[in-house]
């Protein structure tokens, strides 16, 4: 057993090892520029799939493969997630044991606010993220927080997502240092690899959506969680972003952090600004 | 609690077309759970539509049915607000039925 | 003469490692370096999956008594869990060369 | 997919009776049901035989009692490469008349007979629904016309096993 472990991992120090010579001579630390940064992302995207409509990438694998996105249509006639779907309103109409309910902590009753999730809360000085708040707001009035990769979450978060389908990703960075820098933090998650796979997101969906990865098409990284909460075939059941982040890290192998971390919430908070203009299509069905 | 079975029927013209979408593992006995115990088989099956006391359509299912079943199939002879009857039976002998009015 | 001679030489050499059966104190010292890397790793956010599963194999071994296979585990953990800390020191700044500019 | 060993699925025989008691008084239980029509499909019992067969053939056999001949008018919709294996989402379609019975084979499943449904007067003869494979497999849905029986296949490749374990 360990033989076989050492003759990858050697070339893995020795590949690691020549990447970091080789890489060019990074530019002083430059200056922080969203909005530089989110029109060279989607452009990278639209030049490298100039064929796909730009709305169409928020559909994730369905954007790179005709033959999937058909069966994808056949599936939305009546989609998988339509239980989830109707759970979410239920439970976001039934009142808290002391009668309030979610609504009375969201903006707008929490309809068709999705698209502005997640925001920077300068009060707290960090990103707070649609799960995130309504856990919150289910402990501001007295009642136990769900778990962030469970199916209730995964049921609230699809019916606030429903309700915001169609409107455009609207994610702000106020003028604060604090905000530029959880954005930055999520822009370096983003690119770190990590893992003994030694893969970062953008490994996969940078350079090789459309791909495949086993059995798997790659999705590209733009857009890629506008239609959160998904139901997977693979999981044959609901995945809100907390649990799409810990998959994904442990099929790199590297060991998750605990849902809604920082690292998360920057990475959520980055992926979703440099979407803005695409539109929200939660909740969504994924192979 | 909610009923397992959601259901789009609308007609146009003569032709009602009947969409349904069932909550339910359709297990088939041969899956593992985390523990390695075979999870025991439960599947539905026999799914039946019916208009005004005549059967319009009847699925007799095996475990290879996907989880929460999905079937859509269109019948004549019925109109808007005509009711429409849809009851399943599973291996275990659970069942439920509701009745739905064509739209 | 002389192939038998270095047979016999290749032959001692590869008998000696194991001709002294690991005992449990080369276990524990192994095990304590490769706990105290893998600490690192995890402090730095970065641990690997494998490096868990080789500590664990390696206590699982020493826990009945095979302390040969226990040492083995536990240095390839120690090795995994260095090579994930250099992966993040590394990262810190090779994550530019991938960024969309 | 490990392939786990096949338990032989043969429920207790007296559940069974209870079963087709079920059955049976479900169906007198629609009491005002009309004297089903002469040319009814096959009996209404749920055809356990054939959904028991491993192979195909058999479960055509044990469902029909006759064999099928292809046909154009038979039109079977399926992906080339199935998403996932544990939704497939598959339509068939027919110009023949006179159809009673609508039925889907997966050969490479542990059981060939997926589903099978029954088509009374008035119905149009066309169903869509999603399925399970196991592995990349040759499709067949057979439509039993005027007591004859015309079938279609198509092979769908499948890359994610779709019975999951």
């Amino acid at each position: 057993m360990n033989a076989r472990i050492h003759i990858p991992l050697a070339s893995l120090v020795a590949a690691l090892v020549a990447l970091a010579l080789t890489s060019p001579d990074v530019v002083a630390a430059d200056k922080v520029d969203p909005v530089a940064d989110a029109r060279a992302f989607q452009n990278f995207f639209f030049q490298k799939f100039p064929n796909v409509k730009h709305e169409d990438f928020v559909n994730g694998p369905y954007s790179m493969n005709e033959d999937m996105k058909r069966q994808w249509q056949e599936k939305e006639e009546f989609p998988p997630y339509e239980f989830a779907l109707e759970a979410g309103k239920e439970m976001f109409s039934t009142p808290f044991k002391n009668g309030k309910t979610y609504a009375d902590c969201f903006p707008n009753g929490g309809i068709g606010i999705r698209q502005n999730y997640p925001y920077f809360d300068s009060g707290e000085g960090k990103v707070i993220t649609l799960e995130l708040a309504l856990n919150r707001c289910r402990e501001a009035n007295g009642e136990a927080p769900y778990s962030y990769i469970k199916d209730e979450m995964a049921s609230l978060t699809a019916y606030m997502a429903y309700t915001s389908r169609g409107k455009l990703m609207d994610i702000k960075i106020p003028d604060d240092p604090r905000a530029l820098a959880a954005y930055e933090n999520g822009k370096r998650y983003f690119y770190t690899r990590r893992g003994q796979m030694n893969f970062s997101c953008a490994s996969c969906h940078v350079q090789s959506p459309g791909e495949r990865i086993r059995a798997e098409t790659l999705a590209p990284a733009l857009g890629i969680l506008n239609a959160m909460p998904i139901y997977r075939s693979e999981w044959s059941g609901m995945g809100t972003t907390s649990r799409r982040f810990v998959t994904c890290n442990s099929q790199t192998r590297a060991v998750p952090l605990e849902p809604q971390a920082d690292e998360y919430r920057d990475v959520e908070y980055f992926l979703s600004y440099v979407a803005n203009g695409l539109p929200i299509s939660g909740p969504g069905a994924r192979p | 609690m909610a009923s397992s079975i959601r259901v789009r029927a609308t007609s146009t013209g003569d032709i009602t077309e009947v969409q349904t979408l069932i909550q339910h593992p359709m297990d088939t006995g041969l899956v593992k759970d985390s523990k390695g115990e075979l999870i025991p088989a439960h599947f539905i099956q026999q799914l039946k539509f019916e208009c005004d006391g005549k059967d319009v359509f009847v699925a007799d299912w095996g475990t290879a049915v996907s989880k929460d079943p999905y079937v859509k199939f269109s019948f004549k002879g019925a109109k808007k607000g005509d009711e429409l009857k849809i009851s399943w039976t599973d291996n275990k002998g659970g069942s439920d039925t509701i009745t739905a009015k064509i739209a | 003469m002389k192939l038998s001679l270095g047979l016999a030489m290749l032959l001692a050499l590869s008998l000696a490692p194991s001709a002294r059966a690991a005992s449990e104190a080369d276990y524990k010292a192994a095990y304590a370096a490769a706990e105290a890397a893998s600490k690192e790793a995890a402090g730095m956010r970065n641990q690997w999956t494998v490096t868990v599963s080789a500590l664990a194999a390696a206590k699982r071994a020493a826990d009945g008594g095979d302390f040969g296979r226990a040492v083995a585990a536990a240095r390839e953990a120690e090795a995994l869990a260095k090579a994930s800390i250099f992966q993040a020191v590394s990262e810190k700044e090779a994550w530019k060369a991938m960024e969309i500019r | 997919m490990t392939t786990t060993p096949k338990p032989h699925w043969r429920p207790h025989p007296t559940r069974r009776l209870i079963l087709q008691g079920a059955a049976s008084v479900a169906l007198l239980g629609l009491g005002n049901l009309p004297f089903a029509p002469a040319r009814a499909a096959a009996n209404d019992k749920y055809p356990e035989e054939a959904f028991r067969q491993k192979s195909e053939a058999d479960a055509i056999k044990a469902l029909y009692g006759k064999a099928a001949e292809p046909s154009d008018k038979v039109k079977l919709d399926a992906p080339e490469i199935a998403e996932n294996g544990g939704v497939v989402p598959i339509s068939v379609t027919t110009t023949l008349d006179k159809v009673t019975s609508i039925s889907f084979f997966v050969a490479e499943n542990p059981n060939a007979l997926a589903a099978s449904y029954r088509i009374p007067d008035g119905t149009i003869p066309a169903v869509a629904n999603r399925l399970k494979m196991a592995r990349t497999t040759k499709l067949t849905a057979i439509v039993e016309a005027d007591g004859k029986l015309y079938s279609a296949t198509k092979e769908v490749k499948v890359t994610v096993g779709g019975c999951g374990g």
